[in-house]
């Protein structure tokens, strides 16, 4: 166990520095921020769907390289889903980080497998966490407010 | 301000700390941090607590246990008299004229609170003028910003000149005016440990009629203080970061403005007379002191005083300032790292504020983490001023009087791993 | 309450404390007081600490040191979790649905002064009632007092019969009305431990709309209290009287409140952002701890509760009953005593007052001192009581899980002494 | 050293319950209130004077057996005397609890000399300095005023 080994490998460093997804989307349909006061992280999220599918997804915002690493993987493996698939790729990279779930992401998208090394470091899940949590509280608030409307 | 004075003197005094005698007080430094000798560089945040401290505080709870100023029996006596003791102490540590001068709160932070709840909020009219800095911990700042919004006062700033963190005093005149009821302002600030001209800020302010406040927290417990000649209407510090305790803070006060502040927290203790229609509230600095206070924890803050006294204050002042300029030394020999804060060390305590090329500062303090290093990172409390700089907060390394060379060694070892993974 | 049920146990239940094994963990009842072995009956002002608590305190200065909520490192993170687990035990301590609703204070004197700044002040109108008892501590009176004099509200006092030191609640119904905005009310007096009904009180308060805040400074040490079925929107204790340290109190309120109040202390920790502009807070408890807390009295706050619940809350107050029994059996064999609280002892926690012919309570202070035995003297903070019983005040000896028999004992025999004196 | 020899002896228990001179005395020219919060002592005098004299001196309050013997004592001592020997007694009577000093109280005065028990209870001495303390300050502030007029 080393951080080099666990977290400052290759794949997290080039997700922290990739500016292909940080970025403001102005015709977002669906916009979300989050904070770890704590650290200072704060993260803000944009989707724009079509339909139900996810059309464009990218992130703004401050954070460590895990924070932002793991903002810019969520922008990778969501865009293109739909919103049920989105559903589930959520809770199984929640489960890598919170539960004991041995991850078993589709091909396309093992990059994410790179996060489990955080794992070792319970300080910095939060850090992992911020964005996948925002996604997640601001697709079932678009969902409930769906169900309500 | 009397550190300009001292710390001038640095290099002639060579008033040589014997560390590793000093080392032997603090328990905490035998521990290790995973699994690497503990290197404990995070000062600004907490001090370690030398062994005499923790010994009092045990010994209240083994030896007395009781309340005070309430009991007539023995140890209840004594239990008063160790705590009026410690507000003796810290009396003259900071040179106030009267122990009456000072009143213990739990906090800097309460403290600052004080002043508003008790002199400000009654005093603050619309229109008025709060004058504060822009590197101002929020301790000294939020309460301020709280008390011009609800009295309708404006807000004024001393601006930060972002080269070197240090203030921009060349609209002083403009900034604090015939208007300006209260100037706030820290006398070291805890990012970068400048340490600006206080003199002058409050020269300019006692012309105008001006309250002043100065924020001690960082700056009592690295410099010999006297409050006499730095007549300053208020100064607040914490135990916690001088050696003592957590959950003591000071307010030292002007005589006349306690008396004529309101009490802030109301019950017991603090009252002479209590009768259903109406309460006659006890002489300073007893009427700011309501209920039971952290009994333990003054005993120990008075313990702290003693060690810091033992050790001298010109001689802890000296030691940092001497490992501050090594520090500096040896990190200019990492190309990536920025470090923040004035270059002439003379306006300085012993802070080094940095950052290493792309490396958040989370990441900064995970890696120094695993090395065993304890150090702050991120925004320190004082979002304005890291806003100012543009920087999403710093990494801090903070000196205090058992740091030595080594542990200055393990930091600047653990950046240059920094700068690699981040290279 | 839930009081009442436990306490009807009390004669079944014979849950009877092994108070000599209980006794080793009290570090301080091996000391003398005036050549005498120490006998503490002071409970009422101040708990003895176990050794368990002090390890607690000592063990963070020793093994952590560090600051919380603001280090990536790792004795910084423990130290934060020891921190939020202190505040989750407290939480399930007094049966509080979420931790959230435990927001540490330095004493319940504070905790009082926070609803009053930081809800009351604000609501509270020209007009508005608020209704406070005749036996409250000054801690839950003189806030109460104040806010009526700023706010141009009225107080109003539920009334003390002065035969039993009992509430008369003959004219509740008129003293809490549609203008009543706030019910404040002891659980416990501190000077007779007489244990008003609170639910009555609460109901009437509720029925009427009017927040109720319930000094539970006294109860809360001594009785397994579950705030959910208490039902009231806050409770206020301190944690020194419940074998925790000096200068940490708790306010437990109701989530919709807490979240509606302002904050009351502002500064570092409580915020979320803040700009020169604007600030914005934390969310609940978090935006009303500013400023570093006593954060080694709050981890040894948790080791407390881990204490008193692997005791027994329900046998801690069974005991305590047993020998305010005791002590009032003895006691009616001095012809010159006089006793004051409740006959039924139903309605009492372990709290003996009392006065020894024409003897000042200073008088017996002193005389009991030199037997070595702690008791308080004097009005207690309850001025206003003793005002409307016409005494100087009392001599009061309380006690806790680690006084015995022959602790009652030995103070009878003191009594004796006073009474031959005073003859 | 025990209580019952240094300070609960007969003359305090006596000063403590005579009720010879506590009253208020409606037609003082000197009056003044002490309190010693800490223990709920509190303590009014009176004094009337007729020239330099002190034709009449009263206590009233509230107190431990202590406080009120002393100030009973005080009317016992001072009640006929000039100021200057009020004063001077006031100095000797303080003298004999703070400093070192053996009292040498004149004959008719000598019950003072009970109070000296109280040394051995360090707490309690400020319970017989009570009235005397504020009996100095009142007769200070007069001589003041006086001066000032
Ligand atoms: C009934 C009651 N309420 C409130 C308080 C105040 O507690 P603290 O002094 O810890 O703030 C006390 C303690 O003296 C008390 O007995
Ligand atoms: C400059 C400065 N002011 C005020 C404070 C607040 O001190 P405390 O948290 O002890 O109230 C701090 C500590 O963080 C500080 O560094």
């Amino acid at each position: 166990m080393s951080l080099e080994e666990d977290i400052y490998k290759e794949i997290i460093l080039d997700n922290y520095r990739s500016k292909k997804n940080r970025m403001r989307l102005e015709d977002a349909d669906l916009h979300s921020e989050g904070a770890n006061p704590s650290c200072g992280d704060d993260v803000e999220l944009f989707i724009k769907l079509n339909g139900d599918t996810i059309e464009a997804v990218t992130y703004e915002g401050i954070g460590c390289s895990i924070c932002c690493a793991s903002a810019n993987l969520l922008c990778e493996s969501l865009r293109g889903r739909s919103l049920a698939e989105a559903q589930q790729i959520i809770l199984q990279y929640r489960d890598m980080l919170l539960e004991d779930g041995e991850p078993e992401f589709a091909e396309e998208i093992s990059d994410l497998e790179a996060m489990q090394g955080v794992k070792n470091y319970p300080v910095r899940i939060k850090c992992a966490l911020l964005a996948w949590n925002t996604v997640r509280d601001m697709l079932q608030d678009s969902a409930g407010a769906g169900d309500n409307a | 301000m009397s550190t300009t004075q001292s710390s001038a003197a640095v290099g002639a005094q060579s008033a040589a700390l014997d560390v590793s005698r000093i080392r032997e007080d603090f328990p905490i430094l035998k521990r290790t941090m995973n699994g690497k000798p503990f290197v404990y560089l995070d000062n600004g945040a907490t001090s370690l607590k030398p062994q005499a401290v923790i010994d009092a505080e045990v010994g209240y709870y083994t030896e007395l246990g009781a309340n005070i100023h309430r009991g007539v029996y023995e140890f209840s006596e004594k239990a008063s008299a160790l705590y009026d003791q410690a507000r003796n102490k810290v009396a003259g540590f900071i040179g106030a004229r009267d122990p009456r001068q000072v009143v213990f709160t739990k906090s800097a932070t309460e403290s600052v609170n004080l002043i508003v709840y008790g002199w400000a909020l009654k005093n603050i009219k619309p229109g008025d003028e709060i004058c504060v800095s822009e590197i101002e911990h929020h301790a000294n700042f939020v309460p301020w910003q709280m008390l011009a919004e609800r009295c309708g006062a404006t807000l004024r700033f001393i601006p930060m000149l972002p080269a070197e963190g240090t203030l921009d005093l060349s609209q002083l005149d403009q900034l604090i005016n015939e208007r300006t009821r209260v100037v706030a302002v820290t006398a070291m600030s805890n990012v970068t440990g400048y340490i600006p001209p206080v003199e002058l800020i409050l020269r300019r302010a006692r012309a105008v009629g001006a309250i002043t406040v100065v924020d001690g927290a960082q700056w009592v417990s690295h410099t010999a203080v006297d409050v006499e000649s730095l007549d300053a209407d208020f100064l607040v510090f914490s135990a916690h970061k001088m050696c003592g305790p957590t959950g003591v803070g000071v307010l030292y006060g002007r005589e006349r403005l306690l008396e004529e502040m309101d009490p802030f927290l109301f019950g017991g203790d603090m009252v002479q007379r209590v009768r259903k229609e109406k309460t006659v509230f006890k002489q300073i600095p007893d009427k700011f002191e309501a209920g039971t206070p952290n009994i333990a924890g003054v005993i120990g803050f008075g313990s702290a005083i003693d060690y810091l006294l033992g050790v001298g204050m010109d001689a802890i002042h000296a030691h940092e300032q001497q490992l501050l300029a090594y520090a500096l030394q040896e990190a200019s020999s990492i190309d990536a790292i920025i470090t923040y804060g004035p270059s002439d060390l003379l306006l300085r305590g012993g802070i080094l504020s940095f950052n290493v090329g792309d490396a958040h500062p989370h990441d900064t303090g995970t890696i120094l983490d695993e090395d065993g290093i304890a150090v702050r990172t991120g925004l320190h409390c004082a979002h304005p001023f890291m806003h100012a700089l543009g920087i999403p907060g710093t990494t801090r390394a903070s000196f205090y009087l058992y740091n030595n060379k080594q542990d200055v060694d393990r930091l600047i070892a653990s950046v240059r791993r920094v700068a690699e993974i981040f290279a």
